[in-house]
């Protein structure tokens, strides 16, 4: 892996009173690469998203983004410094327009556009993405993968050096699903940076160059997607340990 | 379910609104007489005293007697319009144009308390309407005049009431029956902080030590530590510019605290029926606000037909003063003849009325004479002392005790 | 659809212009009584839900705003100029809404409610205490030769003023960035909005102007009491024809301020007893049966219509 | 000594007016703003008493604490329900109810408005001194104080160790948990807040021996008990009557040493200062 | 002990505004039997024992507690037929005591005559809670809150325990302690429907398991064939396993 590090976290560990949920974990993701972050449930993961976008502050440990230290940032400054995210449940801005949504991760965060510029960025991410639906309708007339969908291209409308993915699969059917997965592989071919938290296999198997295995907040497992899913310690994290 | 529960609250309503136009409608060619006051809000409690039994009585001795006599021999009732102002100065605007451009009110009672009637002023002075002011305490009388011709006060100015205490005291003083100590407290609001301000410098002009000085917010909920520092003061003499509601808490515990001292003074509510009422012959010597000539019997005739009428007694001071307002305008009227305001007012300012309060005539449009200090004695609230020199002022005495 | 925002803004113009010959109309007293409360109100509910509308944070501080601005104009009227005033009124106002913003715009719903309902109280409470103890004023005489058509027209003026700022933030960032934050606040930090500034400057904005009405309105009552220039009522009364009219649009507090102020003046004229209870049963209806406000009930009628027109 | 006593007998009263409203927020999760109301409602039935029949004004009880109860449970039930089933979270049920108990609060100022007028009303009874530690207190404050205080360990003792009371606390700590345990979440709820106003209403009877109210001074008692309510941390009986003691103290102490005009403001500057640094309340959940 | 009192769903349903969730589920548990339901994370597991519970609405299906249909019944009345959910995160009344968070658990009419004897019956299953009885139930450990939930849950004499994610943030060796203590529950006649991660541990102890993925049930058989299957780690990892036919 000559390719740069991007992203850097670094003895990240956070404490809710007396529970650790991320336990001096440390990982690096690197430029063009899409990242697995797995582990069975509670484990950690959307904790380790949340400290890196910011949205809770780390007890200790540093997240660098390039040469930047953001682990001390508020989540409007990491998102400007280029770390766009969706979240586990899909969030949309109900009262503004389809249209609005994606625009409003390219005006304020790590790309400012405005005015018919902006108007033309919304448009082809849309269609990137591929919503169909008329981009003036609110977003309540919008499927749950066509808002997943918008969520995704309202992330990457700030044209973020790293994209986090919480659980951006789940809830999908089997015919959605695979169009997802399509969909993020061409993100990936298209050079972006992927952070993802994922509990689809099949998805984590066919999109992730590497992965880091978390169990009871703890780094247990990093490499390779293939070689890490076939590592006893993962199994047992995923199915229990064989009965005693 | 819920909206049924709303009719059955509206109906009531409905009902009671059409039948005062129905009774209204009987009566021929009244005289319209539009009253914009606090039903709701801080002065309804004062209102409900002092303004609104006096419109009552007014309306129902003016009609009982035919109504008023006009230039051309008929005589015309009078009919009035109430409007519930809440105690919101810009409800009394709109109250106050509502009665004169939609009711076409003939005349216009001033509204009660200082900061709403003065709202209002500009629009009397606008619509001409002449405006007898009772409940309208201020310094300002003199301003106001010159800038509105149609202005009329008749309660008195802050700084006069203020000095009508402190000449009870020294008075006192000078009977050898007081010291020289004096506790001062007010409600800090516009009418209490106005008479501290002129009491403050007048009493020690006059040589009194100000020994606890203190003002409370309207609506305090508890005065014990204003009243237990006053007490522990030690002074001769207690004077609080309070409100009704305050007027009551401190006579309360100047009882409780058995504050000792030889003059006991309260403002605004201490010559109310209610007073006497909760507090029996505790209040005995307790001096308060204004005051009437309680012996006289133009007061006591109409302190009896205000029983008889309203249901309720008058209070011994705005009470007469808002019923002589009333009859200043009657006697105008009837004067002129007629519902011509501009010479309704014209009267007003020329000529001399017979009221329950005495003779009055207007001094640039100031009723010069007036009470200022009474004093609860034998059961009754007693002027003794008056801007003006009028008849009927008792000696004061000093308070002995709570028993 | 640049087209029609010019021919929209000419037609408000218009609308504007025409308002402001209201005063010329001969014998106007009976409307002029009606308008002068109607614009005052306007430019609250209209100015108090520039903040309040995307945010759905309940204010109810206008009356320490426009408390403030009363006192602004009454205490400063022998020394400065009037237009002078108007503008320390802006600024004593907008700098209290930053004040408190930034100390309880991080708190939730509730409490910034209960802080705001208390604020009005507690600024008069300070208010007056240092009346009594530092000025020795005896009250504040406001006498000035300001009529109630000067006052209609002010107010008009800054009405058209809050639409024009209301239209050019709905299309700034700063608008968006609000709307963005009344839907998502966690989706908006993570866009990189500033969330925090981006309320505050807004909520100043809105204090700003009700102080400015406070100061305009002064010269009405000749005789301004902090009992009466920090009156609750006017900050409920704003709230309520806000929320009827619907503040999801700029033009939605109108909706509501007009038909509120009119059947408010046929209820004042005609239970005069009973307006407190009705003001509650108003309130009641408002919040039970048109919770989306009138302008929100309007555009599902236009959206319905519309369906059926398209097919 | 002195400042103490008076405090903590101006406390007492102020416990149990944030008492009634602490239950209704706390549990069936309604902010009450016509809570003070209900208060006033309490207060002419002890006047009504004490005037009309001369007897105690404490007998008003008997009937305000049933009727106020049968009142507010009905308020619950027909105008409150409404909101919390239309409510999609906890933030728009709040907005909500504020709004309607707002309106509802104006509505009852109408109707006893309607019923006995804008008058003052307050009437003598028990305005004696008594000797306590060397001072004088007025009777009819240290009566109430007493049965306020006898009435917050009765309700204390109801919350704390009877069946119904462990229900209360469960659906304030949880009310879906409480779902899971069998326990009728908007009964308990409906029966919490017809509590609250009882309580609220007998508050109002005690404070009518020895303040002068009129029809619409709810308010006023209404802003006290919220700004207790909140000091002392939402759902908690305890923490609303320790700050209601707190508050009565710092009142009487800002009064006696420093101001009686500044009382007020202390009493919001407290609020404030415990919001910014404790927003939990005093007891709040991360104080353990 | 008949079927009569049995637990059995069909076809559920249940969404999220546009998420679906369930998409037709059916669960049959008996009485003294311990089924366990097997998926990785986001298949739905959880979202079924709140459907049950009365916790989420239901769009579609059928639900039976012997005779008695649950669909759109308000969870305390629920609890009331016999059915009772310890949630996942364990929903305990922390603030409260654990004597008091056992006795809230007898609050049905139910349990109520049986109270004194059940909560000798959880204090002789979970020897630990007689001594912390007075505790807050904030402040005791993971494991020890979690006996409290199900303590709890058994306080309502249910016909049915159903538990969502008991052995979440336990240490290994508090997991065996915990799976050892619900097959002495299940001993007890109750039967027992465990939503569980650590799918080998659970099936050492259940009778029977169902396998769920993406909302829809994709497997069902008895634990030990289930043990065996290449599909229960397909289901969490994914990958190579072959699909097991229905």
């Amino acid at each position: 892996m000559n390719k740069p590090t991007v992203l850097e976290v670094r003895n990240l560990t956070r404490r809710f009173g007396g529970l650790v949920a991320v336990n001096n974990i440390s990982f690096d993701v690197h430029e063009h690469e899409v990242v697995g972050l797995i582990g069975p449930n509670g484990s950690g993961k959307t904790t380790t998203m949340n400290l890196i976008s910011g949205a809770l502050p780390p007890s200790s440990g540093e997240i660098w983004l390039g040469d930047t230290c953001i682990s001390r940032l508020p989540a409007r400054r990491i998102a400007r410094s280029g770390v766009a995210r969706t979240f586990q449940l899909v969030r949309m801005l109900p009262s503004l327009s389809i249209l609005e949504n994606v625009k409003a991760g390219a005006v304020f965060g790590h790309q400012q556009l405005w005015g018919s510029e902006l108007d033309h960025h919304a448009r082809r991410l849309l269609e990137r993405v591929g919503v169909m639906h008329d981009p003036d309708a609110p977003t309540s007339s919008l499927t749950y993968i066509d808002q997943k969908r918008v969520e995704l291209a309202r992330a990457l409308a700030s044209n973020p050096r790293v994209l986090l993915l919480d659980e951006w699969l789940a809830g999908l059917n089997p015919t959605e699903l695979q169009q997802g997965i399509e969909l993020i592989a061409d993100l990936r071919d298209e050079g972006r940076t992927i952070l993802l938290v994922e509990h689809v296999m099949d998805a984590i198997r066919s999109l992730c160059d590497r992965c880091v295995v978390m169990s009871s907040g703890s780094k247990i497992s990093e490499g390779g997607t293939e070689d890490v899913l076939s590592d006893a310690a993962v199994i047992e994290a995923y199915l229990g340990k064989d009965d005693e | 379910m819920k909206r049924w529960l709303m009719i059955k609250k509206l109906l009531p309503l409905a009902l009671a609104g059409s039948m005062t136009f129905l009774s209204a409608a009987q009566a021929a060619e009244p005289i319209l007489i539009g009253a914009a006051a606090s039903k709701t809000g801080p002065m309804a409690g004062g209102a409900a005293v002092t303004y609104w039994p006096n419109v009552k009585l007014w309306e129902h001795e003016v009609n009982a007697r035919g109504g008023l006599q006009m230039a051309d021999g008929s005589k015309r009732p009078i009919r009035i319009i109430e409007y519930d102002d809440r105690t919101d100065p810009a409800e009394t605007i709109r109250a106050v144009q509502r009665l004169a451009t939609n009711d076409r009110a003939d005349f216009i009672l001033a509204p009660y308390s200082t900061g709403l009637a003065l709202a209002a002023a500009p629009i009397f002075d606008r619509y001409g309407y002449p405006m007898v002011n009772v409940s309208t305490i201020t310094d300002q009388t003199d301003t106001l005049s010159a800038r509105y011709e149609r202005i009329f006060f008749t309660l008195g100015k802050t700084s006069v009431l203020a000095a009508g205490v402190v000449d009870a005291l020294v008075q006192l003083r000078e009977a050898g029956e007081i010291g020289n100590r004096v506790a001062l407290v007010n409600v800090a609001d516009a009418f209490g902080i106005e008479l501290a301000q002129a009491a403050r410098p007048a009493l020690q002009e006059k040589g009194f030590e100000i020994v606890f000085n203190r003002s409370y917010p309207l609506g305090t909920q508890d005065l014990t530590p204003v009243m237990r520092g006053a007490a522990a003061a030690r002074p001769d003499a207690f004077v609080a510019f309070s409100y009704p509601p305050d007027t009551f808490a401190l006579t309360e515990l100047a009882q409780v605290e058995n504050l000792d001292v030889k003059v006991f003074y309260t403002a605004v509510g201490t010559p109310f029926p209610s007073y006497k009422g909760r507090f029996g012959d505790a209040i005995n010597g307790v001096m308060g606000v204004g005051g009437v000539n309680a012996d006289s019997d133009a007061f006591q005739a109409y302190q009896k037909r205000h029983q008889e009428v309203t249901g309720q007694a008058p209070d011994f001071w705005a009470s007469a003063v808002q019923y002589a307002s009333f009859q200043v305008l009657e006697q105008a009227i009837e004067g002129v003849g007629g519902v011509d305001r501009a010479a309704v007012t014209d009267y007003i300012k020329n000529n001399t009325f017979q009221t329950v309060m005495g003779e009055w005539r207007f001094e640039n449009q100031q009723i010069r004479s007036y009470w200022t200090v009474g004093q609860w004695q034998d059961g009754e609230f007693k002027g003794i002392a008056s801007e003006g020199n009028l008849p009927g002022a008792v000696a004061p005495t000093i308070k002995n005790g709570w028993k | 659809m640049k087209q029609q925002e010019l021919i929209r803004l000419v037609l408000v113009a218009l609308v504007f212009g025409l308002l402001a010959l209201l005063p010329l109309i001969p014998a106007n007293d009976r409307l002029m009584a009606l308008a002068v409360p109607i614009a005052m109100y306007a430019v609250l509910a209209t100015s108090w839900s520039l903040f309040s509308g995307p945010t759905h944070y309940i204010s109810l501080a206008t009356a320490a705003f426009y408390g403030v601005g009363a006192y602004t104009l009454a205490n400063g009227l022998e020394v400065f100029s009037y237009p002078l005033l108007l503008l320390m009124a802006a600024l004593l106002g907008g700098g209290l809404a930053a004040l408190v913003g930034m100390t309880t715009l991080r708190l939730s719903g509730v409490y910034f409610v209960i802080f705001t309902l208390g604020l009005a109280e507690l600024i008069r409470q300070l208010v007056t205490w240092y009346q009594n103890n530092f000025t020795g004023s005896r009250g504040s005489y406001v006498f000035t030769d300001i009529t109630e058509a000067q006052i209609y027209w002010q107010l008009l003026g800054l009405l058209a003023l809050v639409f024009l700022l209301g239209w050019l933030i709905n299309r700034s960032r700063l608008g968006f960035a609000i709307r963005i934050i009344g839907n998502d606040e966690l989706v908006a930090r993570h866009s990189g909005i500033n969330t925090a500034r981006t309320k505050v400057l807004l909520f100043i904005l809105s204090g700003a102007f009700a102080a400015v009405v406070g100061a305009v309105m002064a010269p009405r009552f000749v005789y301004v009491e902090p009992s009466m220039a920090f009156s609750p009522q006017l900050s409920f009364m704003v709230v309520v024809m806000a929320l009827l009219g619907g503040v999801h649009r700029l033009w939605g507090p109108l909706l509501g301020v007009v038909p509120f102020a009119i059947v408010w003046e046929l209820i004042a004229a005609n239970f005069p007893g009973q307006t407190v209870l009705f003001m509650g049963l108003a309130f009641l209806v408002v919040v039970y049966f048109i919770p989306q406000g009138v302008a929100g009930v309007l555009e599902q009628q236009l959206h319905k219509i519309r369906q059926r027109r398209g097919g | 000594m002195v400042i103490l006593l008076t405090g903590l007998f101006l406390g007492g009263i102020y416990a149990l007016i944030a008492m009634g409203l602490s239950l209704q927020y706390g549990v069936a999760r309604i902010m009450n703003l016509a809570s003070g109301e209900m208060l006033v409602a309490g207060a002419f039935a002890g006047f009504w008493v004490y005037t009309a029949f001369s007897v105690s004004p404490y007998v008003a009880l008997f009937f305000v604490v049933p009727l106020a109860f049968a009142f507010n449970w009905l308020i619950y039930n027909w105008l409150l329900l409404p909101l919390v089933r239309r409510a999609k979270n906890r933030g728009q049920l709040e907005v909500d109810s504020i709004l309607a108990t707002f309106g509802m609060s104006f509505v009852l100022v109408g109707v006893m408005l309607m019923a006995f007028g804008g008058s003052y009303f307050s009437y003598s009874w028990l305005a004696r001194p008594i000797e306590l530690l060397g001072s004088n207190y007025s009777q009819n404050r240290v009566l109430a104080f007493a049965v306020a205080a006898v009435i917050c360990g009765g309700l204390y003792l109801l919350i704390n160790r009877t069946r119904l009371g462990l229900s209360i606390r469960a659906v304030a700590v949880d009310p879906r948990a409480a779902g899971l345990v069998a326990i009728d979440v908007k009964k308990v709820a409906a029966l919490t807040f017809a509590l609250g106003g009882a309580v609220a209403a007998a508050g109002g009877t005690l404070l009518s021996t020895f303040l002068t109210f009129d029809a619409s001074i709810g308010v006023v008692f209404t802003i006290k008990a919220l700004v207790i309510v909140i000091m002392g941390g939402v759902g908690d009986i305890r923490g609303a009557i320790v700050a209601a003691l707190a508050l009565g103290l710092a009142e009487t102490l800002v009064a006696t040493l420093l101001d009686p005009g500044l009382t007020l403001a202390a009493a919001y500057l407290l609020f404030i200062l415990i919001l910014l640094f404790r927003p939990q309340g005093l007891f709040g959940r991360s104080a353990l | 002990m008949s079927d009569d009192q049995g637990l059995s769903c069909r076809d559920v349903v249940v969404a999220y505004g546009q998420h679906p969730a369930l998409r037709g589920v059916s669960v049959q548990v008996a009485p003294g039997e311990l089924v366990v339901i097997l998926g990785a994370n986001g298949a739905g597991k959880s979202s079924l024992l709140n459907a049950l519970a009365g916790l989420v609405p239901s769009q579609q299906g059928e639900m039976l507690l012997g005779q008695q249909p649950l669909t759109d019944l308000p969870p305390h009345r629920i609890v009331e037929a016999g059915l009772a959910l310890v949630p996942e995160g364990r929903g305990i009344f922390g603030d409260l005591s654990v004597e008091e968070n056992l006795r809230l658990g007898a609050y049905s009419e139910r349990a109520r005559k049986q109270e004194q004897q059940n909560l000798a019956l959880v204090y002789s299953l979970f020897p630990k809670l007689v001594e912390r009885r007075r505790q807050i139930a904030r402040t005791m450990s993971g494991g020890e809150q979690q006996m409290v939930a199900i303590g709890r849950a058994m306080m309502s004499a249910p016909a049915i325990l159903m538990l969502d994610e008991p052995s979440l943030g336990l240490s290994p060796l508090l997991t065996s302690e915990l799976f050892r203590s619900l097959r002495r529950v299940r001993d007890t006649g109750l039967g027992i429907l465990l939503v569980e991660q650590n799918a080998r541990q659970s099936l050492a102890i259940a009778d029977r398991g169902y396998l769920l993925e993406n909302g829809e049930i994709i497997g069902s058989d008895q634990a030990a064939a289930l043990l065996a299957d290449p599909a229960v780690q397909h289901a969490y990892l994914g990958g190579a396993a072959a699909k097991r036919a229905g």
